[in-house]
């Protein structure tokens, strides 16, 4: 095993890593950015180093600078964790030639699966169902005419994409020109890259995951699915194992697809394939992560796996001691992520100072916290604050557990997305687990209808503005009643004229 | 003490009382409520009202704006005393007048899409400000006519930076 | 299924049973003392009413009152969670005759079990193994006389006694009389009863209890064993599940010894069979609580059940929808009993406000905390501040996560014995798994012997204590010089004098 | 500037130097360590030296006493710097002298043991006060005699409330 690993990210994956590292007796080793010094990461690592102004490219983007940093501290491995540098073909390059084991697969690998156009065709000899669409990179003119073909609905997709970004929802031809500018840019601001690809956009879609982990030694198993169906602009917000709808055959299916997947690109660490299924339930591959996900949580609550020291434990040479027929699942669990957002005003970041911090506690809960009383969120890095993981024996427990962990979730300081979740939790049609990834923009664009409890609860807002308002201005008026007093150095001076006076009069 | 409390354009009179050490009288349309309100911490409130027991966070927004989360749902209420009602009134013309559309958020102005003299309607997209990664329409709160754009593409904005100024008077084509 | 409980307790055990009633959908009515308004069960209660002034035996002992305020606010029924009122006989009585359900079994049942004399002769009938001891009350006379015949070591104990109050253990016959006296001013301070027994004392005893569920169908199972054998002045401390040591045959001889003692008695509910097991593998029947346990939360991560709902379901007359073939143990579990007391002064109660508190997050971490950032520590009550409870595959990897989280969990104001559990993940006896209930006693009582990591640790702490000082010493420095400088009410005072001044040359 | 760190009886002589923000130059036996110390919340700090992180907290404890709680051990210090030393020193005597044993948290008192001129050995009951339900032995620092009993059974203490003098000129038995 690892003596010292440096991990190459922040935030609460960062933290995340740090623990796996910790419970196995390795020195984690953190970078920091300029604004990060006081984050979490910092004060749980053993090591911790600077590396670079607050922009992401000028630090925890610097390949270079990071790889140089482990091996002056002399970190036997680089843990990505997700985003900055986990999907990097380069990456895992630059570590190697450094002699610095990278905790993930190779670059080859990544390049394969992360250009989605290689890796549709990659999956599509491999045997994998696939969406049909162009695959090779597009002019604005070829694009027009290709969804003219095939008619829309049609999804356009950044070639070096993840996480919704730089994609767009073609409804109508007359949206296609303005999608395609948009999502360039996007994608040109996001991945440096600006090559597109379109998809025939596949009706009801769900959005289901299936989580492998792959050894050194050819041992390729698969940790059932996930369920990520409530996603906003294409960002998953909500998730669940296992899947809603979900039969054993499908299961198997899909399962066996991942493995396969997997060990077609001679796959190593743990990683996903997302996959579409449809009301039939058929399924269509849609892209493999090849890093840790930010739900992999859910998935280590109902098997008991831990997916983070496994990919530890597989970078360092050791053989899965898992088999396919010895996992299995235990109840259900469900992931809320909680944004610094306004879900009052169209989501729009809310950085700031986090002033008080309470988390949920009891049975079959697990938070995975980015921040702490007093700590900043800035605009410089992914909005993501926490996450809160519930598990039940069955789901609709693992919803009551979730339901009432939210109510005791107290952030202040900033905004979050802490409502909006318990809007979610309270939608009948998530209560069914009947939705799809249209879920938000069908049901929860919309204010709320008022109802009795509502009611009840304004009356109670409108009461503690009025004591709070009350509060301030009695607060003001004191202090400014204050002020002639003579205490503090008021007093000072009082005392400073006795001594004068009594001077005088000897 | 009278409070004036407002939610969006409807409002209602609060008449409040102290009548012991965190316990008030809160007047609604007549109905008396008799609240125990103690505050740790950072403004959460535990409220007790007739046996029942609320955690209740209150949070100043403005001047006199409060964003108030009460069983998962958030109230954006405003409360001025019957002395200030004048200059909220004021406040108010101004509201129902000229817009001037702020930035609700630190980031980097990416697009800007209206000129002066441009008709707009409400909702549609004025500028595109990127933060956390994240490209934000901001879109005009009404119809009108763009009397004033303070942004320019490139820029780095502050909350609260005064983007553009939209007249409802130009009517709208 | 009720649709308002009462919860007759406060601190962590009412946050954890106002916890189950949410996920039922149930409304919890909190009841809270003068000194208790702003506690954290009250906080996460839907009501709350006031029980009186801060001595217990004023509020929330006062059983009457109790009653009435449930009656009053409609509540169908009464959770005792543990201590307080949960074990007086008379209670269920109040509660019956008030027409209240009484979450729990019979005044009858209690009585049996609650005095530990009848409750021994009872066992014995129903062929539990007990120890060896006189079971009559007895003079102090009659106590040395027994003693100096069956011989030293010896414990004497309070009939109505539990949790370890007015208990003590002789090695020496010239300890007798001291004993005795200080055991009966215990048992007469605690129970208001000052009636003793004695039994032969069991060499390098473990403490093994077992978990039972009984419904008023006449349905009775086990949920397996937990070790409480780390215990200090006979309160657990630290407790594991599964034991160590234990044999699929000892497990299932001790759990239909608990499940014959429950049906002997006609027990409903969730109750706990105490053991003693010497290294022969020999167990006796020590006492049964006839409540819910501080440690039940191991039980609910190895078996995945939660007691507390079921509980509550029992007691609304549901079918015990478990049965012992369909309960399992998944992996193992280590509860760590956060005090406020300082470890390095004897243990001594510490109380406050809580300044800070951090708790630890991430995979197999439970926290059940009594308190919050803001919150203070009376005298009043139980020093018990958090519970924290770690699961992991094996004993090893939850006793990793239990180190790890150790060292997250910051709290400030009030000193913990967090330093001491950390001490204890260190030990190679515990570690071994191979320790009884003089553990602390034994391996604990002295200073640890200085290492390397100490040194280094001494040399941190020192070079912070400079720090500290320095900036101490300079912010009081600061303060002073800024007495005199023109801000706030000075400036106040220098603009009156300018004013004047200005009026003077006019 | 130089303070004297203090661990029970040993002490050692630490010279601190503020080098930049949050940064100090620690000398300890000559070996100087660069410490980047940043503080939030109450006094726990993030401490990086040499590349390693520390989180550390900080309590002070009476004048010049610091409680350091670092990696699970926790330290009692005192610091005084060299302008205060002639005052610890003083302290010293005294604390060599007569021993006053104080009350470390508020509770109880349901029995005194001891009578002014008992003679006592160290570690000896002198008193059991009662707090959180639990009985707590007060013990004698030192051998010595007992001069002076404050405390009375049934008496409610608060923390550093004065309970009993012990003197070791008195011989013990």
């Amino acid at each position: 095993m690892f003596k010292k690993i440096l991990i190459a990210n922040r935030g609460e994956i960062a933290v995340r890593i740090i623990r796996a590292c910790h419970e196995l007796g390795v020195k984690a080793a953190a970078i920091y950015s300029d604004v990060d010094r006081d984050a979490l990461h910092v004060r749980y690592a053993d090591e911790a180093y600077p590396c670079g102004p607050a922009a992401a490219a000028e630090s925890y983007l610097k390949a270079e600078r990071v790889v140089e940093i482990a091996r002056a501290c002399g970190a036997e491995a680089i843990h990505p964790g997700y985003g900055f540098l986990s999907e990097r073909g380069f990456f895992p390059d630059l570590c190697r030639d450094a002699g610095i084991v990278f905790i993930g697969p190779s670059g080859d690998v990544m390049r394969t699966m992360g250009d989605k156009v290689t890796a549709r065709q990659t999956m599509e000899k491999a045997g994998v169902p696939i969406v049909p669409g162009v695959t090779e990179r597009l002019s604005d003119e070829a694009a027009e005419r290709w969804i003219r073909d095939v008619g829309p609905p049609v999804m356009i997709k950044a070639s070096a994409g993840g996480g919704g970004k730089g994609m767009r929802l073609v409804r109508d031809v007359s949206e296609v020109r303005t999608a395609l500018a948009r999502a360039r840019s996007e994608a040109r601001a996001s991945f440096g890259d600006d090559g597109l690809y379109i998809e025939k956009f596949v009706e009801e879609p769900r959005h289901v995951e299936i989580q492998i982990l792959a050894d050194t030694h050819g041992h390729v198993i698969h940790l059932f699915e996930r369920e990520c169906s409530v996603q906003r602009r294409h960002q998953k917000v909500i998730e669940e194992a296992p899947a809603n709808r979900m039969t054993p055959d499908l299961r198997a299916r899909m399962g066996e697809a991942a493995v396969a997947a997997a060990r077609t690109v001679g796959y190593v660490g743990a990683g996903t394939c997302e996959f579409l299924v449809n009301p039939k339930g058929e399924f269509y591959f849609l892209e493999m992560n090849t890093r840790v996900q930010v739900e992999h949580a859910i998935t280590e609550a109902i098997t008991g796996v831990d997916i983070v020291k496994q990919m530890i434990k597989i970078a360092a040479g050791a053989r899965l001691e898992l088999t396919q027929d010895r996992v299995g699942i235990n109840g259900h669990a469900i992931e809320a992520r909680i944004y610094a957002e306004d879900p009052e005003s169209n989501f729009a970041p809310s950085p700031g100072e986090v002033l008080l911090y309470r988390v949920p506690g009891g049975p079959g809960i697990r938070v995975d916290s980015g921040v702490f009383a007093g700590a900043r969120v800035t605009v410089h890095y992914d909005p993501m604050v926490a996450k809160l993981v519930t598990w039940g024996r069955d789901r609709p427990e693992a919803i009551d557990r979730m339901r009432r962990a939210l109510s005791e979730f107290v952030v202040k300081g900033i905004k979050t997305s802490i409502p909006f979740h318990q809007r979610v939790m309270r939608h009948p049609k998530f209560l069914e687990g009947h939705y799809d990834t249209g879920f938000i923009e069908t049901y929860l664009k919309d204010r709320e209808p008022p109802d009795a409890s509502a009611e009840e609860a304004r009356r109670m807002a409108i009461s503690l503005t009025a004591i709070a308002a009350w509060a301030r201005d009695k607060g003001r008026a004191e202090r400014a009643a204050a002020a002639p007093a003579g205490t503090g150095p008021g007093a000072w001076k009082a005392f400073g004229r006795r001594a004068q006076m009594r001077g005088g009069l000897r | 003490m009278i409070y004036e409390v407002s939610e969006g354009k409807t409002s209602v009179r609060v008449d409040l009382q102290q009548v012991g050490e965190g316990l008030y009288d809160v007047t609604i349309d007549g109905r008396t409520l008799r609240i125990d309100a103690v505050r740790s911490g950072r403004n959460v409130y535990s409220v007790i009202e007739g046996g029942r027991q609320w955690e209740i966070s209150v949070d100043e927004n403005g001047s006199h704006g409060f964003d108030v989360l009460v069983a998962g749902r958030l109230f954006h209420l405003g409360a001025v005393d019957e002395r200030r009602k004048l200059l909220a009134a004021a406040g108010q013309v101004v509201a129902e007048g000229k817009q001037t559309v702020e930035a609700r958020m630190p980031g980097k102005i990416v697009k800007v899409s209206v000129a002066v003299g441009d008709a707009v309607r409400e909702g549609q997209s004025l500028l595109v400000v990127e933060a956390m990664k994240m490209e934000n329409d901001i879109t005009s709160p009404i119809d009108g006519r763009v009397t004033e754009v303070a942004a320019r593409e490139g820029d780095t904005v502050e909350t609260g930076a005064h983007l553009v100024v939209v007249d409802p008077g130009g009517e709208a084509p």
